[in-house]
């Protein structure tokens, strides 16, 4: 599989690293293995992987729920985009963690409010890229969608979202990435499972070997998402000229 | 009448694509026109069919938005919809049927379900054509519909297009490069320049089945070709 | 409605009480009041909440998401300015060493890591200010300091246990100061809310507290056990070097050194503070044990 | 100008939610702004938004220098894509934040550790919607350049680099917002000036008004490199089929 | 002979576009390609240019893919480059003069710093012939080069590139769907079908000025005309 090359990639790349600082800051790859099939496996491992496993995924599917309207409209009707451009880039350069006091009055400590800081969090580069993403729509299928009378579902049916959908995949790449690695904000407190909480717990103890075992579930289960998300693309893209 | 135009005017930021165009379209007709190349005839149909307003002069139209299809000069196929899907676009899944009969009519049976990017030239040119025909619009602007086909494939669809125009009641304007063409398909022949009309001409024998044949079917040609060279 | 709902509160079973928790040596006698069962035995449903992260505990008590949280006394008097009036009713004992590669030379420019606005930027004036020219260097993470002092960027830092003895591990040298502080800088505080409605549970919680220390007391080796079954992560190698404080029967900074922060904090921020010790402690619960 | 209204927009929401929650973890908008021009303005205002308009910009162009080859690469070349996505992928979900110990072993406490972290944090976006970009250049514009014999470099800059430029600016958009999102992380360490470190001094000291004061500075900092991208995109972009 | 394939077979996922295709072009030839719509002409065109491999058969080329230039059957003009920027795609700078000669000569004088979506179909399409003609190939492959251009237009081509390609001594390969643009182009017209040439013939008074007036002008196209209907 195509995946093990690159998994074989970073593994030198870390094993170089390692040895290179040799600090305990970065330990040794094999060390992290050990660790991981000693401590993290027999132990509750499935529970950290779910909990933050559901937490990402409602995460996202709450931002593209919102975002993908926002950046449609935003991307279609000038006039309407005249007024939610500047309010994204205005909310967008917000340090969300710095609303974390405001989320806790308002949602509380519990996963709610973990979810929907995530939710935040990839709401707004989600919502900027579809619009960019919109706006580079051909002209020529627009003026072809007046031309022949679609109606405005029928314009998002076949026109718009069509020509979108590679972008939404893109965007769903980045913004997955952005909550995977944001985890650790949303899982630092009141949370009892999940990998941003045992990176956290780790980290806050200097315990490298730990936290990297941590960090490698992450990684592993980003790269999971990962093909899942390119087979899907795959999947719903119309195939286009090739060769 | 179901059109009229006086005196139009379409400007673009950088050029006027026409002015002092000035025409008025009966129900039922079937009106070619022929100008150079960049004369403003797309333009003039994108006007016709709403895509774009007028700069000047008036337009009335005894139709709305809805009844007008317009075939665009490049096919604009939507490259994420199936042949079939992209004829359909627009219209209800029952019109299946009518579309596949459509395109097996035009030769295309067997890539009905194929993807555009995976037809010839031609054979995109064909579905364009099946698109906007199968609309059954009051009036249908056709942009050198049959520009990329082959002279035999070119004349059978010309038989088509004619008969199946004239059954539907539907008007047509009809832009092409071809003479022969203009002069077989159109009852009337209009000659256009960017600064308006510059000939019409009218075709008695449009009906006549022998048109082909008829010694008046190439004078007309002919009578054409030297007004156009008029205008160069 | 909303009376309906407070009368059903009230009758149903008693509210829990919630108390934020750090990953400091301040935390065993709560959490082996805990194992023990004494919080039960003193008919309280007492939640520990462990946070990670100080400030995100800190916004926790502020927005009420805790009822009472380990806080210290600096946060104590910034915040009693903010509209969030949080009030000590405990001291806690911890430990602050700090960790160098080797002995600190004397008459040199010590560099040192710390937090800004917090009591381990105090206890750094109180360690070293006497002996030492001292360059603060602010890093809030204790992660990040610790690299900084083992790669040498930095002479030394201030680090809560049982954090130094993991740093001990990596061939720090920890470095202690008898008899400073004179007090204890760290503080249970609670919010008025909770002061207010949740009164009975805190008067439990305290005597709970109290019964933990004397076990603490007797057998410092139960603070050992309290600590690594409690906090996540702790390497078993340190439950015997991570240095413990004396845990003291409960009770709540002087006076005296309560003024003497206030004026530090205030050299500090810039900020005046017209608080004194009465706004800034509750006696009752102390006073009731 | 248009921008104003979108101010507007916030403003609004802004007291909103301050009337709503009524809580000083969202003080009212005038309240802070009588702070910032009381506090802020006199003060060292303009020292703190230089030094984190130097680290973001900074940032920004270093991760896009690695981040434009990188994407252009990896959408050329499929069998380079094969090894890079993997490695993407993985090295994309690490939270950043957790590395800060790695940073200080090998890049000091100095600024340039913390302008890394932020070109480090945005170069995985950046990278993955810039090859999603080259992968979705027309195949038609692809053959032409084989038929007409472009060399490499001449495939870059007429055919590559054009049909990305709008995505280039997309994804500068994207990594904007990031940046100055994250700004407080490195910030928080061994700062003295910076948006980041007033925001996390302030939060530590419950000064919500104050730190909001921050955040607005922050907003209206992020907002106008906004308007300069929007601006850079317009000039730099072909015109295309319009009305 | 500077091109030869035999047996030649081209397959797509779907379809073979065209299989048993031999020709063999001597250097300096015209050969004008017709066939029906999706008979291969294209796909045969790309093989020729390299841009597509055979799935069968050989090909022999006398010259490298430097030595081809291939004008497609859609323009595929770069949107973001001026008109005049299109046409030099790929050359250095000091051939703007003889660009803008070509443009000039092709009445794009004015429109020589507009961007691409400005143009009118027959424009653009002279821009993409212009872009291929400049390069001065040693074979010239021409995909329908004048199918959205006027009558006028198109015979004034027809000549300028007639003589252009003999003066320069290019082998020119001509795909077109006029019957009377192949005979008048071509020292050489072959028919193909997706089966293989089908047709061939050879034209003896290719070279002769007043070809367009002769009588066997209008015989070689009634011929091919009539070949070309027995290949339906
Ligand atoms: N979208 C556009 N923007 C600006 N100018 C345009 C645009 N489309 C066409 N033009 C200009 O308007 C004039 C008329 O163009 P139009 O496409 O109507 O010509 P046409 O008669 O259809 O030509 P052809 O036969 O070549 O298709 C031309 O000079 C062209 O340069
Ligand atoms: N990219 C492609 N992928 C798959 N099939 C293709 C592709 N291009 C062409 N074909 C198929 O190959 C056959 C030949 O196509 P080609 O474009 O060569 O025809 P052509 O002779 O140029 O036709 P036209 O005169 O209509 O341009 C057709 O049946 C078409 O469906
Ligand atoms: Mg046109
Ligand atoms: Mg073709």
């Amino acid at each position: 599989m195509k995946y093990l090359r690159g998994m074989g990639v970073v593994l030198l790349l870390w094993y170089v690293a390692a040895f290179l600082i040799s600090s305990p800051v970065i330990p040794f790859p094999h060390s992290v293995f050990i660790y991981t099939l000693d401590q993290f496996v027999p132990q509750e491992m499935h529970l950290h992987l779910l909990y933050s496993l559901y937490r990402i995924l409602l995460g996202l599917f709450i931002a593209l729920f919102f975002a993908i309207p926002t950046g449609m409209i935003a991307g279609r009707v000038p006039a309407l985009d005249r007024l939610i451009s500047p309010v994204l880039y205005l909310l967008y350069p917000l340090p969300k963690i710095a609303f974390l006091p405001v989320f806790m009055v308002l949602l509380g400590i519990g996963d709610l409010s973990k979810i929907i800081l995530i939710a935040i969090i990839i709401y707004f580069p989600a919502s900027v890229t579809i619009r960019d993403g919109v706006k580079e729509i051909p002209f020529e299928f627009l003026q072809l969608a007046v031309a022949y009378h679609l109606s405005r579902k029928q314009v998002l049916k076949d026109i718009i979202w069509p020509a979108i959908l590679p972008r939404i995949f893109s965007s769903l790449r980045i913004t997955l990435g952005i909550s995977l690695s944001v985890l650790f904000i949303s899982e630092t407190y009141a949370a009892s499972y999940g990998l941003g909480y045992s990176i956290m717990n780790y980290w806050v103890m200097a315990q490298y070997t730990g936290m990297y075992a941590a960090i490698m579930l992450l990684s592993l289960l980003g790269l999971l998402l990962y093909i899942i998300v390119d087979w899907a693309e795959r999947l719903c893209v119309h195939p286009r000229a090739n060769m | 009448m179901i059109l009229s135009l006086t005196d139009a005017k379409l400007d673009y930021p950088k050029t006027t694509a026409f002015q002092h165009f000035s025409l008025t379209v009966e129900d039922g007709e079937m009106v070619s026109i022929i100008g150079r190349s960049g004369c403003g005839k797309t333009s003039l149909l994108y006007t016709i069919a709403g895509l774009l307003p007028l700069s000047g002069g008036t337009m009335q139209r005894a139709f709305g938005n809805e009844g007008v299809a317009l075939m665009f000069q490049q096919d604009r196929l939507l490259p994420w919809k199936r042949i079939i899907d992209n004829v359909l676009l627009g219209l209800s899944k029952e019109k299946t049927e009518e579309a596949a009969t459509f395109l097996r009519s035009m030769g295309l049976g067997t890539v009905m379900h194929h993807y555009p990017h995976e037809l010839s030239g031609g054979m995109r040119q064909r579905v364009a054509l099946a698109r906007a025909l199968i609309r059954k619009p009051n009036i249908l602007l056709l942009d050198e519909p049959l520009a990329s086909l082959d002279e035999q494939q070119r004349e059978m669809l010309q038989n088509d297009i004619k008969k199946y125009v004239r059954d539907q009641g539907i008007t047509l304007l009809l832009v092409t490069h071809s003479i022969q063409e203009a002069v077989f398909m159109g009852s009337r022949i209009v000659m256009m320049t960017n600064k308006g009309v510059s000939y019409e001409l009218k075709n008695q024998l449009h009906d006549d089945p022998n048109l082909r044949t008829r010694d008046e079917f190439f004078s007309m040609q002919k009578t054409l070709r030297l007004h156009l060279e008029a205008t160069r | 409605k909303d009376a309906q709902q407070s009368a059903s509160e009230k009758a149903g079973p008693e509210p829990t009480l919630k108390v934020g928790m750090m990953s400091a040596v301040d935390a065993a006698p709560f959490y082996h009041a805990l194992e023990a069962g004494y919080y039960e035995d003193e008919g309280v449903d007492v939640e520990l909440v462990l946070f990670t992260n100080g400030q995100h505990r800190q916004t926790a008590l502020q927005t009420q998401q805790v009822d009472g949280a380990m806080s210290d006394l600096v946060a104590l008097i910034t915040q009693s300015t903010s509209d969030f009036r949080l009030i000590g009713t405990l001291s806690t004992d911890g430990a602050f060493p700090l960790l160098a590669t080797g002995p600190l030379t004397e008459g040199t420019t010590v560099t040192a890591g710390t937090m800004e606005i917090s009591v381990t930027n105090y206890l750094l004036d109180a360690y070293l200010k006497e002996r030492y020219a001292v360059e603060k260097v602010f890093i809030n993470e204790i992660p990040a300091r610790l690299e900084a002092v083992v790669s040498g960027q930095l002479d030394t830092g201030i680090f809560p246990e049982p954090f130094a003895s993991i740093g001990e591990l990596r061939n720090l040298e920890k470095l202690t100061f008898e008899g400073i502080p004179r007090e204890s800088l760290n503080i249970i505080a609670f919010t008025e809310k909770a002061l207010e409605g949740k009164e009975k549970q805190i008067a439990g919680f305290h005597r709970a507290y109290e019964r933990a220390v004397k076990d603490l007391q007797r057998d410092p080796e139960l603070a050992r056990t309290a600590l690594m079954n409690a906090i996540p992560a702790l390497p078993e190698e340190i439950r015997s070097t991570m240095g413990l404080p004396t845990y003291h029967t409960p009770s709540l900074p002087s006076e005296s050194f309560t003024e003497e922060i206030i004026s530090w904090t205030e050299g500090i921020t810039g900020t005046e503070y017209t608080v004194g010790p009465e706004d800034l402690f509750d006696a009752r619960f102390i006073n009731a044990l």
